[in-house]
């Protein structure tokens, strides 16, 4: 079996200085994307633990591990949770859930609590689709656009790259800079023929780090055709996957000339987080607390 | 209650085949809702419209090129698969050039004893429409006359006219229920009411509504909590897509649609020339884009309807490829959010990735709600 | 007299030797990055295999997208010529042949001679080809070669929308979640692609007999969809994937014997 | 490489340049002759506004649009404007360039985008009159829009009451123009501009029927340039006249068997509007000896053509040379519209069968062994029915070579594909590549 360098590294954490016995309100999202599922776990608001797994092929499955995961050397178990949101594409698969919620929500929610309330434009680039959100102080959305046409600019693209130039997915991005001059973009928007694209480029001589310049700066100016189309308002955060790969975000903001927010957690978690910012509000309002 | 409409709506080949050897009738198969039905009723002949099965094609490739609509060539992929071989003849007035492909090319593969091209005026904001449409219903009576062999007299073009009319101003009556707090009925079943009004027999389908409109206000059902919406845009029988969106907490309780109220909206005004009468109705008919310029007269049809039936927000489809509504869809969206319309714009194939649509829709019902988890 | 085909694809390269009409030897080598070197490689293992030396062959004839990187050819062929000329040594009663390569779909229409009548090739669109059967294999979790027999065991068509590739992936990960049966996911997957390789050799009219070519005729569960959807049976050679190179050999034969 | 006929430059080959650039300056410094400005297709009746005098210049949109798509940065910065403001990547790409080039406020010429002081447009396909209600959006409410319909079916169906729709909407047109213009419209002007109007596109015909001829004396890639001129301002002497030259120098072309394509050896034709950033395509197909000579875009667009006594067709006789005089608007515009809407690239509209014909006709007259049809994504009115007309060619047994394309848009060109199918077309014909 030769080596999938398409897999980017699985995480969890949890935090060293909450105790979850003491807590109030034990709240949860569960992620559940196209390509990676996500479980966070708060303890009255606070974020406690989390954890960033590949989805597999059954999703109630992945939700089970991402959150199994997630309590890992936490002494806390499913039932002391009193309230799960599922988001995410296989939402409504989270067999623990109360409620499913859109993962649109749920990102603007979770930016808002990971970058501050400042922010007004939210760029999630996900695994098969991409997102651009408005959303208000609270992080409630006010307007959001997505390109479900095509994949070109997601997660999954970034994966075949990788696997194609044989370059484990994390140093994608900063290989991308190994370049005396930016190359012209990749034409195809594609991913299956910017992918045979970059082979014919390869064939030609190109070098990997060349290549994978002109297939970033490609995947960054599709996205900036998305941003602009819903026009960005400043404070702008990256979520996402892709959020990771300095090689797309440094060029994105370029192009846009705004510089983006720097996140404070993994921001791949961002719509589990707000799955589990929501799950807190709920519990609060079942308790006649607002 | 609205059971007979679904049935309709899903046993159309069925139904005219029945009609046909009911009443021994010719059926008329037509593209676009620019053609006067009015005439046709005069002379006997059951009009129905053409329109797609929502199934993946792949007949189509040789006679349409992919640049045009999915719905023109869902059209012709009906016809090459046999599904209406009982038409006696197919008829086509003149609006888009997609769907003017399916007519050619269906004369061109599908045998039929009776086609016609009626030329439509395209400008119909110019004082010359009206005598030049007049003058083309005469030479269309007069090919019908001669195709059934027998004459059309005044007497049967007001008959035709008062079907007609009748079911115009019962379907706006159950339009009309919609702007109620709790709409009696779904915009599926409206969905289902307009289009298999365009597939059976008027008269049977007059007395059906005018049952259902009596029933209807007594009916216990529970829209009053879901969120208001229009649906606009091109062509739209997609009841799988409008059942999905509902299925997520809304009603849609209006529509600017040729399969919904674009459809029945204006009524014949009577006078002593039938001919110009009906010629009228379709110059000044809310308009296809197609024919909406030099000045955009949709844009605040549109904008009235959504505020006269109170909407939360519009949903606007597009269908991949049309670009008479693609021209006018920007100059629509912009004046809806500038009347506080929330928009949720989709670009619809004729088979919709259901799954895909559905977490945009949710979003955006949640954008429109969701204050609790605030 | 011995000749060489060279079929320089985009993710294969393959060699096929002749003697006469007599295939002497086969060889297939990854494409890599260096198609030259990889075209030497296939010519080199081919002539091990049939025990032979570079001296020893005639002529020497390429074709595939690649083609002009094979520099040490006399001659090349387009993959429409060369297919269209295996095919009728191989199977003479054809007239319509298709072939479905890793990116792209081709269909041509042959007279009794092996003469091009009309051809069409798939727009740039993985749906058509057989990129898209591996992606969805990836998705679904399964080797590619379980595909074909796994899909045999459905007898439910579930309709797949998405014409994209990368969106038939998620969409085949809702059919999941929808909780139908893998076989039955896998059919749609081949039938998918079947639809778009019909719909393409309907543009150039479908006349009898039909052959496949490319390495997805070895896929049964793909063959079997296309059969369905086209109501006629496929001619399928042994070895459906050097057809290409089949057909450049034959070139070079004729091209040596001054054709 | 040992060449089969002699070839040399066309003599007018500057003067059609200078013609062509001259007519875009015009239009752009028009204020500062005191002139005016006008916007629409090049389908328009442009010898109407004519009348209102020799100081009115237009700018027709689907050739300025040519013009910006070989521009392939230019065209690529339109198209990704355009699509920010929310209008689909499917339209018409002509369209789009024009748009671009207003919301982008560059005149591909140079300088900024030129602001006209009425638009006078027709509508011949779903996006025509739409064009110009958007590009009036952009620019500005306050440009007054007239646009007239001429969607009345085929030529040979044409009735007095269709004719009549057409003429009407053109009186209404130029009452219309006084009103805006607040000009006085001289009739004379009218009737003069109608003359020459018949004249430019008789005469058009006129030389495509030259390329009968073998060796063709002129290749479509060359007629391109020639042609345009019919689609900028075929009312002008100006363009009148030069047809007139161009006519004797492809007369004499002929007669000394100066040849487009030096190893002229296959004939083809292409169909609507080629991929205009990728001409290169046709000098490919010289290394084949294959030359195209012309098509029914480049013929019938502005050619106007009628059957001759021996059955071929060739050139329609102008109202003058059918001896009719002009007398009063009304028959200026009747004449006028009858002769417009006897076009052969647009009875098509109607039915692809029309098409067919004629272009059965042209490869057998103009002795093809194949066709080259350009399914162009950019532009759904020549498209129209363009699959049936492949079935049909292939029908009358004319080898028919397919391929995906658009006029103006050239993410949607696949060069190397388009590579691809000509090398299996030129082989499917039997034609090798000539020695170079």
């Amino acid at each position: 079996m030769e080596k999938e360098y398409w897999r980017w590294p699985e995480s969890k954490w949890v935090s060293p200085d909450i105790d979850w016995r003491a807590g109030d309100i034990i709240s949860s999202g569960v992620d559940v994307g196209s390509v990676s599922s996500q479980a966070v776990v708060m303890v009255d608001g606070n974020l406690f633990c989390y954890s960033n797994f590949r989805t597999g092929s059954d999703s109630p499955e992945s939700a089970r591990k991402a959150m199994d995961k997630a309590l890992e050397d936490t002494e806390l178990s499913l039932d002391k949770i009193h309230y799960t949101v599922g988001t995410g594409y296989g939402r409504v698969n989270v067999p623990f859930a109360n409620r499913a919620i859109t993962e649109i929500a749920c990102h603007a929610r979770g930016a808002n609590y990971m970058y501050g309330p400042s922010v007004r434009t939210i760029l999630d680039m996900g695994g098969q689709d991409c997102k651009a959100i408005h959303c208000d102080n609270r992080g409630k959305v006010t307007n959001f656009l997505m390109n479900d046409k095509c994949a070109a600019g997601t997660g999954r693209g970034m994966e075949v790259f990788a696997d194609l130039l044989s370059i484990p997915i994390e140093d994608l991005g900063r290989l991308s800079f190994e370049v005396e001059e930016e190359p012209e973009p990749v034409s195809s928007t594609c991913v299956i023929f910017a992918k045979s694209e970059a082979v014919g480029l390869l064939r030609k001589g190109w070098h990997k780090e060349k290549v994978l310049a002109a297939y970033s700066s490609a995947m960054a100016h599709r996205v900036v055709e998305l941003l602009e189309r819903i026009k960005v308002e400043k404070e702008f955060a990256v979520t996402g996957g892709i959020a990771k790969n300095e090689g797309v975000v440094k060029r994105i903001e370029a192009e846009l000339k705004i510089k983006a927010l720097e996140p404070k957690q993994d921001t791949q978690i961002a719509g589990a987080l707000g799955g589990a910012l929501f799950s807190k509000a709920l519990v609060e309002k079942e308790r006649g607390l607002r | 209650m609205m059971e007979k409409l679904k049935e309709w709506y899903e046993k159309r080949h069925e139904y005219a085949q029945e009609w046909k050897s009911k009443t021994g009738g010719k059926v008329v198969g037509y593209f676009c809702t620019y053609v006067p039905e009015e005439i046709l009723y005069a002379a006997g002949v059951l009009p129905v419209r053409i329109l797609g099965s929502h199934e993946p094609q792949d007949v189509t490739e040789p006679h349409i090129f992919g640049m045009f609509c999915p719905f023109c060539r869902d059209c012709l992929a009906q016809g090459l698969k046999g599904k209406y071989d009982y038409l006696d003849g197919i008829m086509i007035a003149q609006s888009c050039l997609h769907i003017r492909q399916t007519f050619t090319s269906w004369k061109l593969h599908i045998p039929v004893n009776f086609s016609y091209y009626l030329p439509m005026p395209n400008n119909v904001q110019s004082k010359r429409a009206l005598p030049y449409l007049t003058g083309e219903l005469e030479v269309f009576k007069e090919a019908v006359e001669k195709w059934t062999g027998k004459a059309i007299t005044d007497e049967d073009l007001n008959r035709g006219i008062e079907i007609m009319n009748k079911s115009r101003k019962l379907t706006r009556e159950l339009y009309e229920l919609r702007k109620q707090e709790n709409p009696p009925l779904t915009g599926l079943e409206a969905m289902y009411t307009v289009v298999a009004s365009q597939m059976v027999d008027k008269r049977d389908y007059n007395e059906t509504l005018q049952e259902m409109l009596q029933k209807l206000p007594q009916r216990q059902i529970e829209n009053g909590s879901k969120v208001r919406l229009m649906i606009l845009g091109s062509e739209n029988d997609d009841t799988e897509f409008v059942e999905m969106v509902e299925s997520l907490g809304a009603v849609f309780v209006v529509d600017d649609h040729c399969t919904g109220s674009r459809y029945f909206w204006n009524e014949v005004t009577l006078n002593q020339n039938p001919l110009e009468a009906i010629a009228a109705r379709y110059v000044d008919r809310v308009p296809c884009p197609s024919k909406d310029w030099p000045e955009r007269t949709r844009v605040n049809h549109i904008k009235k309807l959504a505020q006269d039936w109170n909407v939360q927000g519009a949903v606007v489809v597009q269908q991949k490829f049309c670009d008479p509504h693609e021209l006018d869809i920007p100059a629509i969206i912009e004046n809806l959010k500038q009347n506080g319309v929330p928009v949720q714009f989709l670009e619809l194939d004729v088979t919709v990735p259901i799954g895909q649509f559905k977490t945009r829709l949710e979003a955006f019902l949640e954008m429109l709600r969701e204050e609790d988890l605030f | 007299m011995n000749v060489v085909g060279i079929d320089c694809g985009a993710k294969y390269v393959k060699a096929l030797i002749l003697e006469e009409d007599k295939i002497l030897a086969r060889s297939s080598v990854l494409s890599g990055f260096d198609q030259k070197a990889a075209a030497q490689g296939a010519l080199e293992e081919a002539l091990k295999e049939a025990g032979i030396a570079k001296e020893d062959l005639a002529f020497i004839t390429a074709t595939g997208t690649g083609k002009e990187e094979v520099t040490f050819a006399r001659t090349t062929v387009t993959e429409v010529g060369a297919n269209a000329r295996a095919v009728n040594s191989l199977f003479p009663t054809v007239r319509t042949v298709i072939d479905v390569g890793a990116e792209e779909g081709r269909a041509i229409k042959i007279n009794e001679k092996g003469k091009v009548i009309d051809f069409a090739i798939n727009e740039k669109c993985a749906a058509g080809a057989g990129t898209f059967t591996e992606t969805m294999a990836r998705a679904l979790e399964i080797k590619l070669e379980e595909m074909g027999p796994l899909s045999l065991k459905s007898h439910k068509a579930v309709p797949m929308n998405a014409q994209c590739a990368v969106f038939a992936e998620s969409e085949v990960v809702s059919l999941i979640h929808a909780k139908h049966a893998k076989e039955d996911i896998v059919r749609a997957v081949h039938d998918a692609v079947a639809d778009r390789i019909a719909s393409m050799a309907r543009k150039i009219g479908i006349e009898k007999d039909v052959a496949l070519v490319g390495g997805i005729a070895r896929n049964i569960g793909f063959v079997d969809s296309l059969k369905r959807d086209l109501q006629l049976d496929l001619l399928i050679p042994e070895d459906p994937e050097f057809s290409c190179a089949l057909g450049a050999a034959l070139t070079a034969l004729e091209k040596a014997k001054g054709g | 490489m040992s060449t089969k006929y002699k070839t040399e430059p066309l003599k007018c080959w500057n003067k059609s340049k200078e013609i062509r650039l001259n007519y875009y300056k015009n239009f752009a410094e028009a204020h500062e002759k005191g002139g005016l400005r006008w916007a629409g297709g090049a389908w328009s009746f442009d010898a109407i506004p004519a009348g209102l005098g020799d100081d009115v210049y237009p700018l027709t949109g689907e050739p300025y649009a040519a013009a910006v798509a070989w521009n392939k940065d230019f065209a690529l910065q339109c198209h990704e404007a355009v699509e920010k403001a929310g209008y689909a990547r499917d339209l018409c790409s002509y369209m789009r360039n024009y748009w671009g080039s207003i919301m982008l406020n560059k005149y591909v010429f140079g300088g900024e985008f030129p602001k006209p002081d009425f638009i006078w447009q027709d509508h011949i396909c779903c996006s025509h009159a739409k064009w110009y209600q958007v590009a009036r959006d952009l620019e500005g409410k306050d440009i007054p829009y007239y646009a007239l319909d001429v969607s009345v079916g085929p030529y040979e169906e044409l009735t007095e009451n269709r004719l009549n729709y057409v003429v009407g909407q053109m009186h209404d047109g130029i009452e219309w123009l006084e009103k805006v213009t607040g000009r006085k419209y001289d009739d004379e002007k009218l009737i003069q501009a109608v003359y020459n109007h018949c004249r430019s596109e008789s005469l058009w015909a006129e030389v495509c029927a030259l390329n009968k001829a073998v060796p063709a004396p002129l290749d479509e890639k060359t007629m391109y340039s020639l042609y345009v001129h019919g689609t900028l301002h075929k009312s002008s002497r100006i363009v009148a006249d030069f047809y007139e030259e161009l006519l004797d120098e492809v007369k004499d072309r002929v007669a000394r068997g100066i040849a487009a394509v030096a190893n002229e050896r296959c004939r083809v034709m292409s169909d609507t509007q080629p991929p205009w950033a990728f001409l290169s395509v046709f000098r490919y197909m010289e290394k084949y000896g294959c030359v195209s000579v012309g098509s029914l875009y480049t013929f019938g667009l502005i050619g106007m053509w009628e059957v001759q006594e021996d059955g071929t067709w060739g050139p329609k006789e102008t109202p003058q040379e059918e001896g009719v005089e002009i007398k009063d608007r009304d028959q200026a515009l009747r004449v006028l519209a009858s002769w417009e809407l006897k076009k052969p690239e647009w009875q098509h509209f109607y039915s692809p069968q029309l098409k067919s014909e004629m272009m059965i006709r042209i490869a057998k007259e103009w002795k093809l062994d194949g066709v080259m049809l350009h399914y162009n994504r950019g532009c759904e009115g020549l498209s129209l029915g363009i699959a049936e007309n492949r079935l049909a060619l292939i029908e009358a047994d004319f080898p028919v070579m397919a391929f995906e394309g658009n006029m103006g848009d050239e993410r949607e060109f696949d060069e190397a594909q388009t590579i691809t199918r000509i090398d299996a077309f030129m082989e499917s014909l039997e034609f090798d590549k000539l020695e170079s």
